[in-house]
């Protein structure tokens, strides 16, 4: 097809590197003018909206957005729509009532929720644990505490949350508050949940640079530094996100969309989430020492089941 | 226009700068130790020590430019520049450590060099001019590296930025040789002097045969060298090279100074009451986290020991009777 | 000779009109450029985006022109715009208040913590730079500390619908509420006792004094108009984005600034240029625009900015210098020491 | 060395400080530089300091022509200056100020024991009793002069150069500093000096040379050739004799001001005055007497903290200078016009209409230019302010017709009492003339003026009575009888009274 899609973070973030293959990828398999990465140059709503508009512009036809501000975006969005120019929420979700087609990303309540269940398992089943969390204002981060608890609450009294750490998802943020954290604490904790990117690297540093292999980490995201920690023990493991099969499959629907060719299934099976009514799973999975090596392939697979079956599961096509 | 030799205690004791400091720093330490055991700590007093090594030289290099009246927005700016140049030669470019400390801080300097040409050339207001210098370092920041940050530091780096020996961080090495230097530049260096005699009277120290453009020239170089250097230690302290480093150095490095009783007007600084006051700073923002205090208030808090800071200096200008 | 009445003979009117023309003359050449390199820059959807932003831009540089008018600074504007901002966001989904009486509320608060900030500088005899510069942090805190930072995104639906609105295709009604301000900043400057009160107060707060202008009012005065205006920027974003954050403000310092300091107002003081403010915003958000548009924009945008208003206060300030030169004999900045030193 | 002046002009925007004026400096001799107020002295000093360029002609040293960029090439070249403005860093020490321009340094770190005992050796030919580590904003006035001096003294320049040194030392102090200025120029340096006050020029200088509005009026004339009455006639370019103010006839029962007893925040002690309605009335004091304070007291700028103060009979109270203005009618016009007076950067226009905005404003505070031209242009014309536009700004007029514009303002304003402080600093003798009729003239028109002035022929020309001040308190009030001579000395008698010692300091200014 001829359709030019851009796939938006919402700014810069390590996490999204993989997105930049994944566009270029679909491109090839499925044969579309073009799928390019674009990265708003800093976390700022008003520089990721100036973005979209400007490539509106220039003539792009679809948009994968990451909402970096889950209402704001969706100003944009109605524009987008209004101008019949399909859009996703990919890696995260616009706060309904939404424009967006659909949000695709990870389920962040399960991934949370995998994630300490997994820790508690390393603790082997007792001890006090902290949950280090991203962005206050990120309802995701909501979801995640609530996930924490739940799985805490299921051990009933075993294993307690000392405290929820927010906003640290930001290097310096992270830096002074975790180490604060481990300065004050780190004989009354036994365990930490990182459900941020940046906070599991940091603490996965601290945790080496302590050389305290007794409390246990489970982190999120598959950055080297964290995934050498598990392989030294100073991590329990990490949950693997599927970025890459955001994009992939996100362009591979955005194109579809913006053909014209499909539309979105008034029945489709989606997931409902506290944000929104029509949310699809990209998959997750625990990184352990066990599979370290060959979760990448595991994700891969993940991708193409989702993509091979979207089609007549999500989609109405002419 | 009273003599200052009889002068009561009282008078005297608030005459110095850094008697009020000296104070709320000993409440801060004592409530602060009651309060919670954690304080104390070895860990966490290497935590604050740490976290006080790159806002002191932030300050430092503020502190420069407000000794000659002069005011450096870029600070942050440039700080970012340097930590993405230093990271990009160590990790693109396989630069050793050394060489490219040495570049990120002639980068530094270069840039506060471009201020204080600007400044004295055009004889805008240095305002104005390092408002616009930053916004184009940032702009090269971003340019250069898409906001990606570099990872991959050389080990050695890295570990120095980690390191400690029991409470006392590698780290901390640095900021205290630049106060000692700075301090005996400031007092006992011709060049030191020269700075601080434009600051108090531009005009009698031109008069006076003191090359007032090359002076403040200076000062800004000096002020873009110190932010250089904050910004190398940032990077060896969070371990990878942010090109976000600097974003909120502005309110900080005004804070200090202005806490430790510098005057716009330039020609009064004081490298003690400075450090005093990002000591007193960095207690606070410990004990917020301690105390699992919102981290909004130390925001505010900042705000409010400023205001309480000039407020007492104007008091004290009253009570000793100096105009 | 006997002196005549003719306002044209005024050289610093002549001055102020070259450097608008000139900035007139920047801007079409930059529209020229894009609309040649990329068409889309004048598509009708490009232009509304454009109508928008230019709307907050414009009313961002009127907040601090009106302080620097009175030859201060205020550095809390992103902070007074982002309180109001909560605050409207509060009064309309929280209390539930119709959006006028909301909206009216946020900018008297607006009004108020620019009040403040007036009051203490007077009242301290403190650099507006200092005061500003702390009570932008204590404002911003105290809004984090009450709102908890969360956004308030159930506003009623008319917000969203107004800020969507189009005039003539292309036209954002707000654009039409900054320029209306703006003429009301021409009414204030040009033709009341007050406004030229600030402007004197700005020039020689002494001399003013000496001939009995209430210097201290004038200045509060200014920074309460100023706060007023932050908050109304900060309200033309609500309806924008029809959400009220608290992300909103943050990134304001530097256009603040740009948009003024290249229309010619003098950071020293006393003389003001409202459609100059105008044209240096329309200025900025055409370069924003188009460089991103043209692709070169996104990262490197910020260099370009800087860069810019680099080169356009320079011009100014060396057609200043040559304009003086012709009178004076040498080094124009030693007479200004001269007459600064006692005052 | 010698020093020669070659055709050296300057001009400022609306003024012609310096006009062709050429002569000589020579080593070994004390040159008095003397002249009116704005005469140029301190200009040249400047320019032969490399603090100005001069926009024509040139400076030779021993014949050979120099081009001072800055103030250093100057020192460098052997030529040291006391400005007549403070030139101090006022948080550094006085031995630091003294030693500033080349402090002794041992590995190139500062000797600080050095530089006091250096200092001290320069202070100690003035004043010894200064310590050279006090900071100097805790000095006098009196104190930093001298201070200046040493600092001048320290570069043990080869030409030095003294601008109103006097200005503000007692005669004690002004003695030991004439004594250096012997022993240097027996040593064969070249003085320059600047002053006001006759009788010391007479007594130290060998010969003068006297600018009268930036040209030279006598070119190194030796002293023994010259007297009193010859310098001053150069200087002032006629005779020294009272000008006529025409009849004065003021009504003495209608007071308009009257202060019983005030004393003021700043310091003075009971004083007490009457001024009548049409009188001008003289205060006179040596700088630093307290005049401007009492004027700024008065009119609600300081405040009087006992004593009352009484206009048309009633007491009042002023709480700020607006009050003063709109309220009592009452108007100040400072010493320093740059800096108090006008607003410079704004058209003629708004600065004369400046006190009456909030009269001619509309009810919803709206004034045009039209209005404030109507008020403005009247009066530019009956002052005969020069000027190609009403529009012209401030800044760019001579100091006579900014002189001029401050004295329409407050006709605008419709006040009835005037405080005028040195009306004539730095204005040209014509203009000077132009002033002093026109104070004649809105005192006949039923205006009461209080004139602060150094200068005395200015006084004895204007006042119809004189107030002496001394230490910021009444010395006492004379009757003017217009006769130079017995005024002068009674004046004189009053200031000195008490302190033996001062100077006599007869045309006492400061620019
Ligand atoms: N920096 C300046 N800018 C504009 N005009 C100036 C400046 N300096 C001096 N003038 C003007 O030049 C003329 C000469 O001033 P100058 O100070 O040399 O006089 P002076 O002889 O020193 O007077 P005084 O005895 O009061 O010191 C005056 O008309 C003065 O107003
Ligand atoms: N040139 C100066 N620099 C600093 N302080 C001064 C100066 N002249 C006067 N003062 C201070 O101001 C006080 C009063 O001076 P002021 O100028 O009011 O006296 P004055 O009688 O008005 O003399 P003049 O008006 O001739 O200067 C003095 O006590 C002195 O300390
Ligand atoms: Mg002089
Ligand atoms: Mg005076």
């Amino acid at each position: 097809s001829d359709n030019k899609i851009a796939l938006i973070p919402g700014g810069p973030h390590p996490y999204f590197a993989p997105w930049e293959q994944a566009g270029k990828d679909a491109a090839k398999d499925f044969g579309i003018a073009a799928v390019d990465f674009k990265v708003p140059a800093e976390w700022k709503l008003n520089l990721q909206t100036e973005l979209v508009e400007s490539l509106v512009t220039q003539g792009y036809t679809a948009f994968g957005i990451f909402p970096g501000d889950a209402v704001g975006i969706n100003s944009t969005v109605e524009e987008l729509t209004a101008n019949n120019i399909p859009s996703l929420a990919l890696a995260g979700c616009a706060q309904d009532p939404t424009k967006v087609s659909f949000c695709f990303g990870t389920d962040v309540y399960n991934s949370a929720y995998l994630g300490t269940k997994a820790l508690i398992e390393a603790l082997g089943g007792k001890g006090k644990i902290v949950h280090l969390a991203g962005l206050l204002v990120d309802p995701n981060t909501k979801l995640r505490m609530d996930a924490v608890e739940k799985a805490a609450s299921e051990t009933n009294g075993a294993v307690t949350v000392v405290q929820h750490i927010t906003d640290t998802d930001a290097q310096e943020a992270a830096d002074q508050k975790i180490n604060a954290l481990l300065g004050a604490q780190k004989d009354e904790i036994d365990g930490l949940i990182s459900t941020a990117y940046i906070p599991s690297v940091v603490a996965a540093k601290s945790l080496r640079n302590l050389g305290d292999k007794r409390i246990k980490l489970v982190g999120i995201d598959d950055d080297q530094i964290v995934l050498d920690a598990i392989k030294d023990g100073f991590a329990a493991g990490t949950m693997a996100q599927n970025p890459y099969g955001q994009g992939y499959v996100g362009a591979y629907a955005l194109d579809l969309l913006a053909s014209g060719t499909c539309t979105v299934k008034a029945d489709a099976p989606f997931v409902k989430t506290p944000q929104t009514e029509r949310f699809i799973d990209s998959g997750t999975l625990l990184i352990s020492n066990a599979n370290a090596a060959t979760y990448k392939d595991d994700l891969k697979k993940i991708t193409t089941e989702i993509q091979t079956s979207f089609k007549d599961k999500y989609l109405d096509c002419k | 226009m009273s003599q200052n030799r009889n002068l009561t205690f009282g008078q005297r004791f608030l005459a110095n700068e850094w008697s009020a400091l000296a104070v709320a720093i000993v409440i801060g330490l004592v409530t602060l130790a009651t309060l919670s055991s954690a304080f104390l700590t070895e860990f966490n007093l290497y935590v604050m020590l740490r976290s006080f090594c790159v806002v002191l030289i932030v300050a430092f290099a503020q502190m420069l430019t407000l000794a000659v009246g002069q005011m450096n927005l870029s600070v942050g700016a440039l700080g970012g520049l340097v930590a993405i140049a230093v990271g990009g030669m160590m990790e693109k470019w396989g630069f050793p450590v050394p060489v490219a400390i040495l570049c990120g801080l002639a980068i530094g300097a270069g840039g506060g060099l471009i201020n204080g040409l600007l400044t004295v050339r055009t004889g805008i207001n240095g305002f104005i001019i390092t408002l616009a210098t930053a916004s184009a370092f940032t702009g090269i920041n971003l340019g250069i590296t898409e906001s990606i940050p570099f990872y991959n530091l050389p080990a050695s780096f890295v570990a120095f930025g980690t390191g400690r020996i029991s409470a006392l961080p590698y780290l901390l090495l640095p900021p205290v040789l630049i106060a000692i230097a700075l301090a005996f530049f400031l007092a006992r260096t011709v060049p030191g002097r020269q700075l601080l005699a434009v600051g108090g009277n531009p005009q009698a120290a031109e008069l006076s045969g003191i090359p007032r453009d090359g002076v403040i020239v200076m000062a800004h170089t000096l002020s873009g060298l110190l932010a250089g250097a904050a910004a190398i230690l940032a990077v060896a302290q969070l371990g990878s090279a942010q090109p976000s480093i600097g974003v909120d150095w502005l309110l900080m490095s005004f804070a200090a100074p202005i806490i430790g009783g510098a005057a716009l007007a330039g020609g009064h600084i004081s490298v003690a009451a400075t450090a005093l006051a990002v000591v007193l700073i960095v207690i606070i923002q410990n004990g917020m986290v301690l105390a699992k205090v919102d981290p909004y208030w130390v925001q505010f808090l900042l705000g409010a020991l400023i205001l309480a800071a000039v407020g007492l200096n104007r008091l004290r200008a009253v009570r000793a009777g100096g105009a | 000779m006997t002196p005549s009445s003719d306002s044209r003979a005024r050289p610093s009117w002549l001055a102020e009109q070259s450097n608008l023309i000139g900035l007139a003359a920047i801007i079409i050449l930059f529209w020229f450029l894009f609309t040649s390199l990329a068409p889309g820059f004048v598509s009708s959807f490009n232009l509304f985006a454009l109508s928008r932003s230019l709307a907050v831009d414009i009313v961002i540089g009127f907040s601090t022109m009106v302080v620097l008018a009175t030859g201060g600074m205020n550095l809390a504007i992103g902070s007074i715009g982002v309180c109001a901002v909560m605050a409207s966001g509060y009064l309309m989904q929280t209390i539930g208040l119709p959006i006028p009486v909301a909206m009216a509320l946020a900018l008297l608060l607006g009004a108020f913590l620019g009040w403040l900030n007036g009051f203490v500088i007077v009242r301290s005899g403190v650099n507006s730079f200092i005061i500003t510069l702390a009570s932008a942090s204590l404002f911003l805190g105290g809004m984090l500390i009450l709102s908890k930072a969360q956004t308030f995104n159930a506003l009623p639906p008319e917000i969203a619908a107004f800020g969507r609105m189009r005039w003539g295709g292309f036209v954002s009604p707000l654009l039409l509420v900054a320029l209306a301000i703006g003429a009301a900043l021409v009414v204030l400057f040009r033709f009341t006792a007050l406004g030229r009160e600030i402007l004197a107060a700005g020039a020689n707060p002494r001399a003013a004094e000496l001939s009995g202008v209430p210097v201290g009012r004038a200045i509060i005065i200014a920074h309460t108009l100023s706060g007023a205006l932050a908050a109304s920027a900060g309200l033309m974003l609500v309806f924008r984005l029809g959400a009220a954050m608290p992300s909103i403000g943050q990134d304001w310092l530097l256009p603040s600034f740009l948009a003024p300091v290249l229309g010619g107002t003098l950071l020293a003081g006393g003389f003001v240029s409202v459609v100059g403010t105008i044209l240096g915003a329309l200025l900025v958000t055409t370069l924003r625009s188009g460089l991103l548009v043209m692709q070169i924009g996104n990262f490197w945008l910020q260099l370009f900015l800087g860069l810019i208003l680099l080169a356009a206060v320079m011009i100014d300030r060396y057609r200043g210098v040559y304009a003086e030169r012709r009178s004076l004999g040498r080094k124009t900045n030693l007479g200004r020491k001269e007459s600064g030193r006692r005052a | 060395m010698r020093l020669t002046i070659e055709g050296i002009g300057k001009d400022f925007p609306g003024v012609t400080a310096l006009d062709d004026v050429s002569f000589e400096i020579l080593p070994g001799e004390t040159h008095a530089l003397m002249g009116e107020n704005g005469a140029g002295k301190s200009t040249l000093i400047k320019i032969i300091t490399g603090l100005y360029r001069p926009d024509r002609g040139r400076l030779l040293v021993d014949g050979k022509p120099v081009d001072f960029t800055s103030p250093r090439d100057a020192i460098a070249a052997g030529i040291s200056a006391v400005h007549q403005e403070r030139n101090l860093i006022p948080r550094f020490t006085v031995g630091e100020n003294i030693m500033i321009e080349r402090p002794p340094t041992r590995n190139g770190v500062i000797d600080f024991d050095k530089v006091h005992s250096e200092a001290r050796r320069f202070l100690d030919m003035i004043d010894p009793t200064i310590d050279t580590r006090t900071e100097v904003r805790h000095l006098s006035v009196a104190q930093m002069q001298i201070v200046e001096i040493a600092k001048a003294l320290s570069l043990e320049a080869r030409v030095l150069l003294l601008d109103e040194p006097t200005a503000s030392i007692t005669g004690h102090e002004a003695d030991a500093l004439f004594a250096v200025v012997r022993r240097l120029r027996d040593e064969g340096k070249a003085i320059v000096f600047v002053s006001h006050k006759l009788e010391e020029v007479m007594a130290i200088s060998d010969r003068v040379t006297v600018l009268r509005d930036g040209r030279i009026a006598a070119a190194g004339q030796p002293i023994a050739q010259m007297d009193r009455g010859k310098i001053v006639t150069a200087m002032i370019g006629r005779e020294e004799r009272v000008a006529e103010m025409g009849t004065r006839s003021v009504d003495r029962t209608k007071t308009v001001m009257e202060a019983r007893n005030v004393a003021t925040s700043l310091g003075h002690k009971n004083v007490s005055f009457q001024l009548h309605k049409g009188e001008i009335l003289g205060l006179y004091g040596l700088v630093g007497a307290g005049r401007t304070e009492l004027a700024r007291a008065l009119i609600g700028d300081a405040r009087i903290v006992s004593g009352e103060l009484r206009l048309n009979g009633n007491p009042v109270t002023i709480p700020d200078v607006p009050t003063a203005i709109r309220r009592h009618r009452l108007g100040y016009i400072s010493e320093d016009r740059k800096a108090e007076g006008l607003i410079l950067t704004h058209p003629i226009r708004s600065n004369i209409a400046i006190s009456v905005w909030r009269r001619i404003a509309s009810a919803l505070g709206l004034i045009t230019r039209a209005d404030e031209r109507r008020i403005a242009h009247p009066l530019v014309e009956k002052l005969e302010v020069k000027t190609p536009s009403i529009e012209q700004a401030v800044g760019k007029l001579s100091g006579g017709n900014q002189q001029k514009v401050s004295i329409a303002k407050w006709l605008a304003a419709g006040v009835e009492i005037l405080i005028i402080d040195e009306p004539t600093v730095g204005i040209d003798i014509k203009t000077k003339t132009a002033i002093h009729e026109l104070i004649g003239e809105i005192t006949r028109e039923g205006l009461s003026v209080l004139l602060i002035s150094s200068d005395m022929p200015e006084m004895i020309t204007l006042a119809d009575r004189i107030l002496v001040m001394r230490d910021f308190a009444i010395a006492g009030t004379i009757e003017n009888t217009r006769r130079y001579e017995p005024m002068s000395r009674e004046i004189m008698g009053l200031i000195h009274a008490g302190s033996a010692d001062a100077a006599p300091a007869a045309e006492t200014a400061h620019g």
